[in-house]
């Protein structure tokens, strides 16, 4: 699997991966996009790299576990839906800036949202893919290494 | 616009984060768990205080008016099902503090815990059919993963055949919804009841026997319980107590929903329909119980003949019956589950569920016996506990509407129920237990190695059951009420769609 | 529970008169209360009145916690508690120092609230409650023993058949208040018109005789009632002679004015009563076990009761209403004695025990009363006076009368054979050694047997000397309950020389004659024995085990595990509901749809159906999960076609991560097999190409139905005006229907945990191994 | 158009429910993986077939510009194939598992709980 081209292609390839997730996941509340396609970029860009560069380096650039990820994806996605509530209206009433931004739009709690499912969609990608892959290498190897 | 018909998913759902997030502290996980529980507890009782005082209460998610958005509905039905949940819930959670592994939880156990009370809980306030597809697929995934802690061989090979049946379930439901949507263009439920009487019955009630399918499975109806038999006994009993509980009775549910709400067209056919499935379940659940010499494989065969009693009162489609089968739902949940749990008590003074291998436990702990005996008599229907009631209510509803052969297979099964159920009694309490001299006195009067976390749950059940049977009245007259707001929607969807069209 | 047992249990020198007595001394002043209690009410009762009151319990369903005294309920009442207070007594003797007294005395207690609840109640829901109450702590009490499997087997006889007549009660009580219009009693009496001419009363009677027979030990279902002797004594005499087997009795007796005095009601009853009292008395003398001896003159005595109310004339309700106490009294008594032999000599075997008079003075006497009593020997004992309306009922009986005297007078010479078994034969003769050295019973033991046996001489001469005492007009107005007219109680023991006193002393030179022979002629009936091993017992045991068989069965075969086989099962179901219901409620009613096919369209429909063929028939993982790929890719091209584009890019992302998943984790699972045999295959393929028609079918005829969707017009008019996107599809995930899009992310949360533990766990349980 | 894509689905289906009742734990999984594709594509066709536009409202309109497919059903079935997904995963999973634990992957002999 290692091989140089591609763990050189992907070190490039990477951040534009990510930049492209995260210009989906911004997108997607007007051209077609959203929080799972470009969450599933995302992932796609850090398997990506697991691949090419071992788990160990990807799990390394990404810093936490994955499933940290889900909790704070799904917390973020509770939290916009909270932010209605707190306003005195119902549970994921959309609140909206007055302002527009460029690319975005508008900001609001339903962009929130969508970035929670954005976060849920990679560590749930991430947390399958590196336990199946170091399933994977143990069972080839024998051994048993620590997480 | 109620805030308390929303909290019950969302209290589980903020928990269970917080769970999740604190899984490096276990105490403040633990009390966490508890907290939530509890809070959603709190909730569940307001939330049936007050539609019972106030009337339906309706929350539209996002502000979206129905029938666009999506409607939370606590009816009379619901928030009773709602409170029944968070009880069992904040019940196992106690009781798991002292039974589950420290592996499981380290797996997410009291995480899972809480989804499944999400699930249920979304299950029980939907008022959109689609996102009631949802809901069940959380406590699916949930009930399966909660299934395979500590993988366990059987434990794999009983979650294969309860995830290969139940996807299979789910995939009739997400056809029939989609069709659903196909025919009458819209998906909230009290909006579905205004449609589909404008559409040919014919191909209504042909989508009913897909609902029907999908739910029948989802809730152990025959012939398609297989997968209950086959996985339930894999669980440690704080499990079972919750899945016997809640899972097959939100299957349960939402039949009772959904034929009560919107397939109504036909109901000479649909539901002698479901007369007919509810005896064969009745039938074929207790036989499979009368077979069985373990704990966990007896009383999960009796989770399905009790269905049948629930089915049969949605089938005799009266008032008193539907009464009876909300009664009947409410006593068997307290009672099944107590009878699990009691079950995990056992298991842990002697370290087996096999009837065989038990024995003594009457003369030892006389406190045991007897918080054995109250769920166990009250499932058999012995008066004045709360199965007689059911029971009663149920048969009277069944003569008035002169379907005398369910009610004959129902008192036939009654009985047969009881001789199960003193089947343990004699193997578990009154035998000796084999190979060892039973001493002539009690040890104590309940066994204080179980702990206050395993007693206190079973004791407040049981002391529920006695209540609401020697003190019927109110439940029953809920139960009376609820039946009456299920066969007379109009106020239901009157309160859903609100001013709008 | 057991301090007051645990000193019972020491020597007793040095302690006060108050510890040495057994603590159901105490006990019994509840139910000596009771019964003080009741007394107080005969004089009103006597009178005629009949005392009424109501608390509402469950009134949703019309359930009233009502209470109907009249002389009827007074009688039983008056029974359960008298003889219960001496139970009670005799019971802290019996099981002096057993470490279980406690819970002893909690069943009986409880058995004695419900048969007072039952006996008093006014609305007849409240009476099935206490009914079966009744039945349970009988199963509770014949179980005491429970270590011994006959008695938990005995138990669950008693229960089973008791319990399931309570259940045709049931449903005969749940029919009677519907025709009758209420639960209350006191309004069932006045319909019994419409009831017997409504079409279900016949269902009703069989229903209630069913309930009546099962617990009053009537033939075929008497089977239980010598079994249940394995509960202790106090347990028969209480339960199983004196009062609870005379519920059955009661039913029939309190409702007899309801749904008496048709002919199906007095054929029944006659006919059952009258082969139950024969078959008891026969049996009764064949056995040797005392308190199988009473038991079976005890169903003996049953039989005589129904059969009485059977025949209903104003003669046999009153002959019903004193051989009921009669029979109480000095069964009672006997049965008490029976257990104070076998407690202070260890065995109940009449072969085994002789000349115990001289030993157990005080019991002889008391067995020699009852037993006078039993075999209606000397007009001084009530029981003769009982034995002559017997037969005065049976003489004026309106048909069949001879039969029935004949029965009668048979019944009768082996009930004195039997109270020659009791009371001659173990007291008389040389003293023969015994298990314990045999000595007199303790004062808690004999005081119950002397009280009730002398209690029957005592009748006698309130009923000969004082006719104007309580007694003759209470029992009048009990009959009067029972035979709905009025009946006028004059008894006497002694009326001179008549056809009944001739057939009285027939009886008794029979009876003596038949004792002194009896060997002889249990040697030449033996082979008629053998025929009771066809008897109900024995269809009682094949039918627990025929059901054992059926159930272990069915369940094989329902759960048999296989679980292709169960998705087959479920699969046809659905198929066949569905099929069927579309076809014979809707029909078939396909349109065309033929609109704008377009090339490239077809294309992709004829690839995804190649790929699922491919995926179907393949042989390799490899190219099963190309095949795969491919569907999911030619989805997400049908998407692109119509305007999906979200869910094509989704569809596509999903497909490509389901795949790698499918990689990773078939990569170690073998190659497939052929499996299945060819029969199989085709017998699957064919349930596969008919459920695949009739989806096709089902879409089909849906989309003949035109829909106009209620939703999508509103998403469009909103979707840039309230939710601020331009993405109709995003919105509804995010905003209009953003809670499924919590669901889902939720679910995918859920599958996440579950697979890393399904994972990682596996790696524990390696380390653990 | 939409015969074919009913025959479509009813290829779906009985290719689906022919792998659901093999006895291979893998073929079962292929069985609903195929009939999760059927139920996808038969609630997109529920929407009614709408050649062409996507239900996107143009940058300068305030909603969308004649015919433009059922936006809905596309939510639906995104919704189903990502829990569909989770749901396959998850039993893709177990069936590795169970296999490794039981070391055969013929469901015949996988009865263990039931006798």
């Amino acid at each position: 699997m290692h091989s140089m081209i591609l763990s050189t292609a992907t070190r490039y390839l990477l951040p534009l991966l990510l930049m492209f997730s995260i210009f989906l996941l911004l997108r997607g509340h007007n051209e077609p996009g959203g929080g799972f396609t470009g969450g599933l970029v995302a992932a796609a860009a850090l398997v990506l790299y697991g691949l090419a560069l071992g788990l160990r380096s990807a799990r390394q650039l990404l810093g936490i576990d994955p499933r940290m990820l889900i909790y704070v994806g799904l917390l973020t996605a509770v939290v916009s839906g909270l932010l209605g509530l707190l306003s005195g209206q119902v549970f994921m009433t959309g609140l909206w800036s007055t302002q527009t931004l460029p690319v975005i739009g508008k900001l609001g709690t339903p962009l929130l949202f969508d970035v929670g499912v954005y976060l849920v969609v990679i560590g749930v990608t991430l947390t399958i893919i590196f336990a199946l892959m170091e399933n994977e290498t143990d069972s080839k190897t024998g051994s048993l290494k620590e997480e | 616009m109620n805030i308390f018909v929303l909290l019950p998913i969302l209290i589980p759902l903020i928990t269970t984060i917080g769970v999740l997030l604190a899984r490096q502290r276990p105490r403040l996980r633990r009390n966490l768990s508890l907290g939530g529980a509890g809070l959603l507890l709190i909730i569940a009782v307001e939330l049936l205080v007050l539609v019972w005082r106030d009337g339906i209460q309706v929350i539209q998610v996002g502000e979206w008016a129905a029938p666009f958005g999506i409607t939370l509905v606590a009816d009379l039905f619901s928030a009773m099902m709602v409170l029944l949940a968070a009880l069992m819930g904040l019940g196992v959670i106690i009781y798991s503090q002292a039974t589950a592994e420290q592996r499981a939880e380290h797996f997410g156990y009291s995480a899972l815990l809480h989804f499944i009370l999400m699930g249920v809980n979304g299950a029980f306030l939907t008022g959109d059919m689609f996102n009631l597809y949802v809901w069940f697929e959380l406590l699916l995934i949930a009930s399966f993963v909660l299934l395979v802690l500590g993988g366990r061989r059987d434990q794999l090979e009983g979650t294969f055949k309860y995830v290969a049946i139940n996807l299979f379930g789910s995939i009739l439901f997400l056809v029939a919804v989609g069709i659903l949507y196909g025919v009458a263009g819209t998906l909230n439920m009290a909006d579905l009841a205004d449609q589909l009487n404008s559409l040919p019955s014919g191909l209504v009630t042909t989508l009913a026997m897909l609902f029907l399918v999908a739910f029948g499975i989802k809730a152990g109806a025959f012939p398609l319980f297989f997968w209950l038999p086959a996985s339930y006994h894999t669980a440690p009993a704080a499990l079972l107590a919750l899945f016997a509980g809640l899972m097959t009775k939100v299957g349960v549910y939402a039949l009772v929903r959904v034929f009560t709400l919107f397939f109504t067209q036909d109901t000479g056919y649909t539901h002698t329909l479901i007369l007919i499935i509810a005896g064969f379940t009745m039938v074929t659940g207790v036989l499979g119980a009368v077979a069985q010499t373990e704990f966990r494989k007896l009383l999960s065969f009796h989770i399905i003949s009790q269905i049948g009693y629930l089915l049969m009162g949605l089938g005799l489609f009266t008032t008193a019956a539907l009464g009876g089968a909300v009664y009947f739902m409410v006593h068997v949940i307290l009672a099944k589950s107590a009878l699990f749990l009691v079950g995990g008590i056992i298991y842990k003074l002697r370290g087996t569920y096999n009837l065989k291998q038990l024995g003594g436990l009457s003369i030892l702990y006389p406190g045991l016996a007897l918080l054995f005996l109250i769920p166990a008599l009250s499932l058999a229907g012995i008066p004045p506990l709360s199965g007689f009631w059911a029971k009663f209510a149920l048969v009277q509803a069944g003569l008035a509407a002169e379907q005398y052969v369910i009610v004959a297979v129902s008192l036939g099964v009654s009985l047969l129920t009881l001789f199960s159920m003193t089947k343990i009694w004699a193997e578990v309490f009154w035998k000796d237990q084999p190979g060892k001299e039973t001493p002539v006195q009690a040890i104590s009067f309940i066994p204080h190695q179980a702990g206050v976390s395993m007693l206190l749950p079973v004791g407040v059940l049981a002391a529920i059951l006695v209540v609401i049977g020697l003190l019927a009245e109110p439940l029953v007259n809920l139960s009376l009420l609820v039946a009456g707001q299920l066969l007379n929607p109009a106020d239901y969807i009157e309160t859903v769609l609100g001013g709008v069209l | 529970m057991t301090p007051a047992i645990a000193s019972e249990q020491q020597p007793a020198n040095g302690k006060s008169w108050l510890h040495r007595l057994n603590p159901g001394w105490f006990v019994a002043l509840l139910p000596l209360s009771l019964t003080l209690f009741f007394a107080g009410l005969i004089c009103r009762v006597a009178a005629g009145e009949v005392i009424t009151g109501s608390y509402p319990w469950v009134p949703s369903l019309g359930v009233n916690l009502s209470f109907y005294i009249d002389g009827l309920s007074l009688v039983f009442a008056l029974l359960i508690s008298g003889i219960g207070t001496l139970v009670i007594i005799y019971a802290g003797g019996y099981l002096a120092g057993h470490p279980q007294l406690g819970r002893f005395y909690i069943y009986l207690l409880l058995f004695m609230t419900a048969m007072l609840g039952l006996v008093l109640s006014g609305n007849i829901i409240a009476l099935f409650v206490f009914w079966e109450l009744t039945s349970l702590s009988s199963y509770l009490l014949i179980g005491f023993n429970h270590s011994q499997p006959k008695a938990r087997a005995s138990a669950l006889q008693a229960l089973l058949i008791t319990g399931g007549g309570g259940l045709a009660l049931l449903a005969g009580l749940v029919l009677l208040g519907q025709v009758g219009g209420s639960w209350e009693l006191s309004t069932l009496l006045t319909q019994d018109i419409v009831i017997q001419n409504h079409p279900l009363y016949l269902p009703i009677v069989l229903l209630f005789l069913l309930g009546a027979f099962t617990k009053s030990a009537q033939f075929p279902f008497h089977i239980w009632l010598p079994n249940a002797m394995a509960a202790p004594t106090p347990v028969s005499a209480y339960l199983h002679s004196a009062t609870m087997v005379k519920a059955g009795i009661f039913l029939l007796a309190r409702f007899n004015p309801i749904l008496g005095n048709t002919p199906i009601w007095q054929c029944s009853l006659t006919a059952t009563g009258a082969v139950t009292m024969l078959l008891g008395a026969y049996l009764a003398w064949q056995q040797t076990d005392l308190k199988r001896i009473l038991a079976y003159s005890t169903i003996s005595a049953l039989g005589t009761l129904v059969l009485l109310l059977g025949v209903g004339t104003a003669i046999a309700v009153k002959a019903a209403v004193v051989f009921l106490i009669v029979h109480s009294l000095y069964k009672g008594a006997l049965f008490m004695a029976a257990g104070a032999i076998d407690h202070e000599t260890g065995t109940r075997d009449i072969n085994q025990l002789r000349g115990l008079r001289r030993v157990m003075p005080i019991t002889f006497v008391a067995v020699t009363l009852a037993a006078l009593s039993m075999a209606g020997a000397l007009p001084l004992f009530v029981g003769y006076i009982g034995k002559k309306l017997i037969y005065e009922a049976a003489l004026t009986a309106p048909s069949a009368a001879w039969l029935l005297t004949g029965s009668v007078l048979l019944t009768n010479t082996f009930t004195v054979v039997v109270a020659g078994l009791v009371a001659v034969r173990p007291f008389w003769g040389q003293l023969k050694p015994t298990p314990k050295p045999a000595h007199e019973a303790p004062l808690s033991l004999w005081l119950g047997p002397l009280l009730l046996a002398g209690l029957g001489l005592l009748l006698v001469g309130l009923l000969e000397f004082v006719p104007s005492s309580l007694l003759t007009p209470f029992l009048a107005t009990s009959a009067t309950a029972i035979a709905d007219e009025l009946v006028r109680v004059k008894l006497a023991a002694w009326s001179g020389v008549n056809a009944i006193f001739w057939l009285s002393l027939a009886t008794l030179l029979a009876g003596i004659g038949l004792y002194t022979g009896r060997n002889g002629l249990r040697r030449l009936l033996s082979p008629a024995n053998a025929l009771t091993a066809i008897g109900p017992e024995r269809i009682y045991e094949r039918t627990l085990a025929g059901l054992q068989i059926v159930a272990t069965g069915q369940t094989r075969l329902l759960q048999h595990g296989y679980l292709p086989l169960y998705l087959l099962t479920i699969v046809l179901t659905t198929a066949g509901l569905i099929g069927y219901t579309l076809l014979t409620r809707y029909g078939l009613n396909i349109g065309t749809h033929w609109s704008g096919v377009r090339m490239h369209e077809i294309t992709v429909a004829v690839v995804i159906l190649l790929a699922t063929i491919a995926a179907v028939v393949s042989k390799s993982r490899l190219a099963t999960i190309a095949a795969l790929g491919m569907i999911g890719y030619g989805l997400s091209l049908l998407f692109v076609f119509y305007g999906a584009p979200d869910l094509a890019m989704t569809q596509l992302a999903v497909e490509t991560l389901t795949v790698i998943i499918l990689a990773l984790t078939l990569y170690h699972l073998p190659r497939f097999s052929r499996l299945s045999s060819t029969a199989g295959r085709t017998r699957d393929a064919l349930v596969a190409l008919t459920v695949g028609g009739l989806v096709s079918v089902l879409v089909l005829t849906v989309l003949t139905v035109p829909m106009q969707s209620r939703l999508t017009p509103f998403f469009a008019e909103n979707s840039v005006t309230l939710a601020k996107g331009r993405n109709i599809v995003n919105v509804i995930l995010v905003d209009f229907r953003a809670l499924d899009t919590l669901g889902e992310i939720t679910v995918l949360a859920v599958a996440a945990i579950g697979i890393y533990a399904l994972l990682k766990q596996q790696k524990q349980n390696e380390q653990n191994e | 158009m939409e015969i074919v894509l009913a025959l479509v689905i009813g290829g779906l289906f009985a290719g689906g429910v022919y792998m659901l009742l093999r006895r291979n734990l893998v073929k079962l999984l292929v069985g609903l993986i195929l009939l999760g594709h059927g139920a996808n594509l038969l609630i997109f066709l529920m929407g009614r077939l709408i050649p062409g536009r996507p239900p996107l409202v143009p940058v300068d309109a305030t909603h969308p510009v004649g015919l433009f497919a059922d936006p809905l059903p596309q939510a639906l079935v995104l919704t189903a194939i990502v829990i569909g997904f989770g749901l396959q995963a998850f039993a893709l999973v177990l069936a590795r598992r169970l296999y490794q634990s039981a070391h055969t992957d013929d469901l015949d002999q996988l009865r263990t709980t039931e006798t």
